[in-house]
């Protein structure tokens, strides 16, 4: 097992550049991991369980203004200040993808790692979420459903990842690079969110993550979050 | 009062009554001695008096606890948290400023009596018990909340350390389990402490009643006789309470405090926030005992005795002075915040201040800040009970208000402007704070006719101890020490 | 995480500390031979069940997207994109993704229903009644209309053969989606242009500068994910180049939110604009000024748009000095009276530029456009009201919702004596019918989607069911096929299908030796590869290329656009979201995925400038009345203060306002179709940016729900 | 010999009296460990001229502490590397974290074995001659000795003469 360690460090680079902000990030990852939707009322009241957002504030004063997108999700922090926080430690660092996971059922449903995400990227289950008989079909068998009471947060799809490991080990070789992507990448239609394995210096996303207008969020808070995104904006390279 | 010898009284002092050892007399209540017989009666009296009125509120508050803290808990819990106003990025909301509220009134207790012991501020004595009643069940119903808030509340001991069949520990690096344990340390002790005074009041209820009260305080005085080897016994135990129960004491109120401070909030991290919630916690604690005080003598029989315009006087006098010492620690927070220019740090102040929730700010400043300064600098109004229970409850709301801005103002504008949310409680909430209130009134109606709440050998040794003493002219009180 | 720790190490340590939960734990007789580790891992690392994967076309929207479904023990769990499908190369919009909502919804119609009509009086009947219904609606083939929607062209291709069979009327074609992106108006100036009725492609990925007028090509314009692939292509060019995107439109698309300058213009005004790009480009490159062109002054075309001489003239600059400048007429520029003008103002900059069939240049799509323009709906509506419809059979399109209330279908249906749905769900128009024969949904049907504009090459898309019908439903070709049987007469003697399948194989046959990316020696094997692949495509880019015959000497004559009084009346903007032409509003994840400008979920709004609602004294949430000034109809409607749109100009999002169709979209907001003016453009396009409206507040609030916070992103509180 | 157990009462004001009949009591051949002080108020030995009382509360609190001490060790130092969970990139067993957890369960193993030593010696006989009287807790300061059957009139009259009070033997038992 020690040998193997750090093989695996998974990460994510946004380019905001050509992120559109279209939202379709947000509904494949809802689909994929069988995030249940609230209703009007309650997205009204900032309870909406979307793992991903697209921040978009705004820029400029009529005529000159335009939004700012920007797509946020649980970064995945190096040092995640959600984890320590956790009395039963379901919030944990994974050792092997080096990614932030929320165990379900160990969840008892403090709140208190969702106060301390700088990045306000977890959701809570206030209640249960049924979906009526038949559109319970579509739900993702490898994908936990939560119940109430319990965080809940982007995982990378680490179901795609623990599944293209098994795939790789089948065959007897390495993952990889683009052979895991999580719905969200998979989905963009613009390719904007570019998935891959940080610890291998010439995978995609460590190639595009040195680029030059590469920023990682609240970075100084020294969290080392994962996901990287490239800044856009009007001008660049025009 | 008897004219008989008195080894510790000035036999001289009965007899040259001059106008001024009288009106001390009146004034303090161990200078005005009863014998112990009477003493009894009266505090027994007190104990077996139930009016009409006293069961119709027993009854009531008890209804309370029933519908209002269990039915909307249990409601809660069948339903789901999102019953609560809580949503993002306010996860936090009113349980958890209540918790805080009554682990601050918790403090009480332990403050007057471990620390006022400690120094033999000799007007304490009356009121130790209704003190330390007031901290065990204000952690009683404190305690309530961390189970309250808990999503999956049905598995809240997956936080308690035991071999479990998870095989799972809980993380002792979480500031939650921190809470836990010195929560769990803090009732016990705070329960104990009440209970070892208590002996000897126990064994004199004992010789005094019959029935089943007889039988419960035959177990509970443990046999109390009153040796000498007993009273040491107990002295010793009370004297390391007394020691170690503050530094457990200030350890339960900076946790807490560092459930907000270790974290990236901005707003809560802070290194001032243990010392800021300490004294936040005594203010209002001891401002509760002056409600208190204020209640039980205008309600029980007998206590306009025992409580005296003196204690109410000296107690404001603290509330005086935990007030200027809460503003300080308030104006050093704000200002090095202020000072150190973070953006967001900014923006969260100027809210504070001028935000859609700004009357709670303002709130906290005038109950915690104005109200004790531009009135309790006048010994007449500290010395008029019912001024004093008015300050006092506005005090405990402005500390209310200082918790509210705390937890849920502070969690709703954090550092992403799109994520800021209004917090709004739901009356599923309130009606849990409520019943939590409920219970602290249940509890202490209940306690009030079932232990004895002046603790008459303190009341006793200390009238023992307090003599006239001329000095030229005149003759001043002192103090023996006896012990 | 658990493998991090041996057995042994674990009995070591738990030995030395937790003995007493090794005898509280690990007891019993088969502890011996049970592995036990603590509980620390996530349940996502227990894998189980292995999944099959279809490939097959989305239903959702007409572009005709390639799709891989994920199936489980016989359910589809998650759509993905065909990554080999030339129209989205793997990628997926929200509307795709949510199809499974819509195949499993609980609010379908769960198998053939005799209704009354407007009530909730519904009588089930069996599959051999239905077809005896249709048979019947056939036979009097005088007396028969056809409504179909954009979608299943292999039905529209079989109800063509019957209505030539029988010499009725040829199916009407209609989508709301279609109207707002002036799909019509788009063919018929490639038409008067280039002398084919088709769409244009707009290779965008390899031009440098786009004049995008109107086209919302982000979000639902004709091939969305076509569209943004091209944009990211055109972001993202070689050698760091990035293109840049230039668009005009009165509101703030997401499309325009994405340029890089957004000039507001007024609706109308775009070919004004088109014409004053245009001369200043050929007096800048010193060309001489076409003819198309020459009949107009820059101040003017300034003075008409509001938008200022200097700014044009900077813009006319980037063009002139750009390479594969490209110009798109689309959506909001199509849909006023000036269209047809307007488009043909637009696609003539791209001859100027002698950008046509050039890589970022403008091409021909193969394949005529099945796309019915609004005069002809008001034609039929002429003859349903003549009583000249005995039955006519509605497929794959809600007119109730989607036409203007102004054109009065709904009343000329009344007329109609049988009205036959076949919707998966109870719609509007359902509600107006008297019997609904439940078409399969996309994912349980077969069928074919020719691919129009979406792909640079011939392409046509398979579909195929990828799960059981899950209710009582019948594919609708084979309901007719089964009809067309019993029929008689010319149809039964012209239309010999056995079935769907048969149908779709003797469609598909040519194509087996016609140059795709696969060919098979016969049809079986065809038809697997067909279905395997999700389609069948040509190996290579291969499209037609429109040809320069001084197009640009043809004059151009444009309508001053009206005059509005000022925050009295104003233009109404409609623009397509993600519900498409209404039907995904009954996806509850289409529902509460946020609006990408607005963050606004669960509802329909109406965006005002902030300085014009300030002087209306309008606030957020406020709930105002639109009334038409034309037409007098009116509407309720939640207010938006959206910054990015003209102050004379006020916006709603189609989709929303449903009456009927379930659950998830029954009640929310309300439907600017109710209030769309019935003007038509010269190419019979309905002009839905000529709505003129006023705004009244109603004194009534409703919070909308959005995502964002209004106190963090607009200060307000 | 036979010996029985009497009970004297002084009023509490009478503590002079009180302890000038330890002293005759004393005097009378009763040694110090068959006498015993009973009282509704503390009052110290010295008071009244009687051997310090002694107490094992102290050493109890110290094992307690001690316990809690190592309680707290174990689960800050030992349940961590039962499986390794990684927080916040913090270390395994980190120190300052381990501190609070350590001073809690120090606490709380000390003031509970502090209880629980109190219950323990309260219920453990008592040495010197057992017997209450209700009146103690009226205030009255009571002195239990045990003397030889034959003198116990004789000394307990002669404590009368000091103003004490003497109770009946049926009246002397146990609360």
């Amino acid at each position: 097992m020690a040998e193997k360690e750090g093989k695996e460090k998974w990460g994510m680079v946004i380019d905001l550049d050509i992120c559109t902000g279209c939202q379709a990030c947000v509904t494949a990852c809802s689909m994929e991991n069988n995030i249940p939707f609230v209703g009007e009322d309650e997205m009204a009241y900032g309870r909406g369980m979307q793992w991903m957002r697209i921040r978009r504030y705004w820029e400029g004063e009529y005529p000159e203004v335009a939004p700012a997108h920007e797509p946020m999700l649980c970064q995945q922090c190096g040092n995640a200040p959600c984890e320590p926080v956790c009395p039963v430690f379901a919030s944990v660092h994974s050792e092997q993808e080096q990614i932030n996971l929320q165990v379900y059922n160990r969840c008892i449903g403090t709140r208190y790692c969702a106060n301390n995400c700088p990045f306000s990227a977890r959701t809570f289950n206030w209640f249960d979420y049924e979906l009526p008989a038949p559109m319970n079909s579509y739900l993702n068998p490898d994908v936990s459903v939560r119940r109430r009471g319990i965080m809940e947060k982007c995982t990378f799809c680490v179901q795609r990842i623990v599944k293209g490991r098994q795939n790789a080990s089948a065959s007897g070789r390495e993952i990889a690079d683009g052979e895991v992507v999580p719905a969200c990448a998979q989905a963009c239609p613009t390719d904007a969110i570019v998935f891959g394995n940080l610890s291998d210096p010439e995978s995609r996303v460590s190639q595009i993550a040195r680029s030059d207008r590469a920023f990682r969020e609240l970075e100084e808070l020294g969290t080392d979050s994962r996901v990287t995104y490239l800044k856009g904006g009007k001008n660049y390279g025009s | 009062m008897a004219v008989e010898a008195k080894p510790l009284y000035s036999s001289k002092a009965t007899e040259h009554q001059e106008t001024n050892a009288e009106e001390l007399r009146k004034e303090h209540l161990m200078l005005d001695p009863m014998p112990r017989d009477e003493m009894n009666q009266m505090v027994m009296n007190a104990m077996h008096t139930t009016t009409k009125k006293y069961w119709v509120f027993l009854i009531g508050f008890g209804l309370a606890v029933v519908v209002l803290l269990f039915g909307a808990w249990g409601y809660m819990i069948a339903n789901g948290m999102g019953v609560a106003g809580i949503r993002r990025p306010v996860f936090w909301g009113i349980f958890i400023v209540t918790f805080v509220f009554w682990i601050g009134i918790s403090h009480a207790g332990t403050f007057v009596s471990a620390i006022l012991r400690v120094f033999k501020a000799e007007f304490r004595r009356p009121f130790t018990r209704a003190a330390e009643l007031m901290t065990t069940f204000g952690l009683a119903a404190g305690a309530l909340y961390p189970l309250i808030h808990l999503g999956r509340v049905w598995v809240f001991y997956w936080m308690i350390p035991y071999p479990n069949a998870r095989w799972l520990w809980p993380n002792f690096r979480s500031p939650l389990v921190w809470d836990f344990l010195a929560i769990t340390t803090y009732l016990l002790s705070s329960t104990i402490y009440l209970f070892l005074p208590l002996m000897p009041d126990l064994a004199m209820a004992r010789d005094r009643t019959t029935g089943w009260r007889h039988a419960i305080y035959k177990v509970l005085s443990l046999g109390w006789r009153g040796t000498e080897a007993e009273w040491l016994r107990l002295r010793k135990a009370i004297g390391i309470f007394a020691f170690a129960i503050i530094p457990v004491m200030f350890s339960v109120h900076t946790i807490v405090s560092w459930d907000f401070a270790v974290t990236m909030v901005v707003g809560w991290q802070s290194t001032i926030f243990g010392p800021y919630f300490i004294i936040g916690a005594i203010l209002s604690g001891v401002s509760a005992v002056v409600t208190i005080l204020y209640i039980i003598r205008s309600t029980m029989k007998n206590f306009d005795y025992f409580i005296r315009p003196e204690h109410f006087d000296g107690l404001g006098k603290l509330i005086l002075i935990f007030s200027m010492a809460w503003a300080y620690f308030f104006f050093n927070e704000y200002i090095l915040s202020w000072y150190g220019g973070e953006e967001a740090l900014k923006q969260l102040l100027t809210l504070h201040a001028t935000g859609p929730s700004a009357w709670v700010w303002y709130l906290m400043l005038i109950c915690n800040v104005a109200i004790p300064w531009l009135f309790l600098w006048n010994k007449k109004i500290r010395r008029t009970p019912w001024i004093m229970f008015i300050i006092t409850l506005l005090v405990n709301v402005g500390m209310f208000a200082e918790r509210y801005t705390i937890i849920p103002l502070t969690l709703g504008h954090q550092r992403n402007p799109f994520d800021w949310g209004i917090y709004n409680p739901t009356i599923v909430e309130i009606s849990i704070v409520l019943g939590t209130l409920c219970l602290f009134i249940f509890l202490y109606l209940l306690a009030s006719r079932l232990i004895p709440l002046v603790p008459v050998w303190e009341v006793q040794e200390g009238q023992m101890s307090h003599t006239f003493r001329k000095v030229g002219k005149t003759e001043i009180p002192s103090v023996t020490e006896l012990e | 995480m658990s493998d991090n720790i041996s057995r042994r190490d674990f009995l070591k340590l738990s030995g030395l500390g937790i003995t007493a939960a090794a005898v509280m734990t690990g007891c019993g007789p088969s502890s011996r031979y049970v592995v036990r580790h603590a509980y620390v891992d996530m349940p996502e690392y227990n894998q189980t069940g292995v999944s099959t994967f279809y490939a097959t076309t989305c239903q959702e929207c007409p572009a005709g997207c390639g799709i891989i479904v994920r199936t489980q023990e016989g359910r589809a769990i998650k759509i993905e994109g065909n990554p080999n499908h030339p129209v989205n190369l793997g990628k997926i919009c929200s509307r795709g993704l949510t199809s499974v909502q819509g195949l499993y919804n609980p609010d379908r119609i769960g198998g053939p229903q005799k209704r009354s009509r407007g009530e909730q009086n519904i009588t089930p009947m069996n599959w051999e009644d239905a077809v005896t219904v249709v048979t019947n609606g056939l036979a009097n083939s005088g007396k028969v209309a056809f409504l179909l929607g954009l979608t299943s062209d292999h039905l529209f291709d079989l109800v063509t053969e019957i209505t030539t069979a029988a010499n009725s009327m040829p199916p009407f074609r209609y989508s709301s989606l279609a109207t707002l992106e002036g799909r019509a108006t788009l063919v018929k100036a490639t038409e008067e242009m280039f002398g084919k009725p088709n769409l244009p492609y707009f290779d965008i990925s390899n031009s440098d500068v786009i004049l995008n007028f109107g086209a919302s090509f982000l979000e639902t314009w004709i091939s969305p994910l076509a569209y943004s692939r091209g944009f990211k292509n055109f972001r993202k060019q070689k050698f760091g180049k990035r293109g840049y995107l230039i668009s005009f439109e009165p509101r703030q698309s997401l499309t325009s939110a994405n340029a890089d300058l957004w000039v507001p213009a007024l609706p109308g005004s775009e070919g004004y604009l088109a014409m004053a790009i245009g001369k200043i480009v050929a007096q800048i490159k010193s060309l001489p000024i076409p003819l198309m062109y020459e009949n107009i002054t820059i101040s003017d075309a300034s003075k008409i748009s509001g938008v200022s001489e200097t700014k044009l003239q900077e813009i006319a600059e980037i063009v002139a000095r750009a390479e594969h400048p490209i110009a798109i007429p689309g959506g909001g520029a199509l849909v006023t009276e000036n269209g047809l003008q307007t488009a043909k103002a637009i696609l003539g900059l791209n001859i100027l530029h002698k950008n046509l069939g050039v890589p970022g240049g403008v091409y021909l799509t193969n394949g005529d456009s099945p796309t019915t323009n609004l005069d002809e709906i008001a034609k039929l509506i002429q003859e349903m009201n003549a009583g000249n419809i005995a039955t006519i059979f509605i497929h794959g399109t809600n007119p109730v919702f989607e036409l203007p209330k102004s054109l009065g279908f709904t009343e000329a249906l009344k007329k109609v004596p049988t009205v036959i749905s076949f919707s998966s769900f109870e719609d509007e128009t359902v509600i107006e019918s008297d019997y609904v024969f439940p078409d399969h949904t996309g994912l349980e049907s077969f069928g074919y989607q020719r691919v129009l504009a979406g792909s640079d090459r011939e392409a046509i898309s398979s579909v195929q069911p990828v799960v059981q019908p899950i209710h009582d439903t019948k594919a609708t070709v084979d309901v007719f096929l089964a009809a067309a049987t019993s029929v008689g007469g010319d149809i039964s003697a012209k239309i010999k299908y056995t079935d769907e399948v048969d149908f779709l194989q003797q469609k598909i046959t040519p194509l087996l030796d016609s140059g795709g990316f696969y060919n098979a020696p016969e049809l079986p094997t065809f038809w697997s590869k067909w279905l395997q692949y999700g389609g069948w495509w040509k190996p290579e880019m291969g499209l037609e290329i429109p040809e320069d015959n001084n197009q640009l000497s043809e004059k151009i004559d444009l309508k001053l656009p009206k005059q509005l009084s000022e925050n009295k009346e104003f233009h109404l903007i409609t623009f397509g979201t993600q519900m498409g032409d209404g039907h995904g509003a009954n996806r509850p994840w289409l529902q509460e995925t946020p609006d990408p400008m607005t963050t606004l979920t669960w509802n329909s709004w109406i965006e005002i400038n902030p300085d014009t609602a300030d002087k209306l004294g309008i606030h957020d949430d406020d709930i105002v009345s639109v009334a038409s000034t034309t037409g007098g109809e009116s509407i309720e409607v939640v207010v938006y203060r959206y910054p990015a749109i003209r102050p004379d100009c006020v916006a709603m999002p189609f989709g929303q306002g449903h009456t009927a169709l379930g659950r998830y979209a029954e009640g929310r907001g309300s439907n600017p179709a109710e209030i769309w003016s019935s003007l038509l453009n010269q190419a019979g396009n309905l002009a839905v940016f000529e709505t003129k409206v006023s705004i009244t507040p109603t004194g009534k609030r409703r919070p909308l729900a959005r995502q964002e916070s209004k106190a963090g992103v607009y200060g307000e509180h | 010999m036979e010996k029985n157990i009497r009970m004297v009462l002084f009023k509490e004001d009478q503590i002079d009296q009180a302890s000038e009949a330890i002293e005759t009591l004393h005097h009378q051949g009763i040694s110090e460990k068959d006498i015993s002080i009973i009282s509704g108020v503390p009052f110290s030995e010295k008071i009244l001229g009687r051997p310090a009382a002694w107490t094992n509360i102290p050493i109890f609190g110290i094992a307690g502490a001690l316990v809690g001490l190592v309680i707290a060790s174990l689960f800050n130092f030992l349940t961590p590397h039962l499986y390794k969970m990684t927080v916040g990139g913090m270390p395994l067993t980190p120190i300052p974290t381990s501190i609070v957890v350590t001073f809690e369960l120090t606490m709380l193993g000390l003031l509970i074995s502090i209880l629980l030593g109190v219950i323990i010696e309260m219920i453990s006989p008592s040495s010197g001659p057992k017997g209450y009287h209700p009146k103690i807790s009226d205030g009255y300061i009571g002195i239990l000795f045990t003397c030889p059957a034959a003198t116990d009139e004789k000394t307990c009259l002669e404590l009368q003469d000091m103003g004490a009070e003497i109770v009946d033997p049926a009246e002397v038992k146990q609360p």
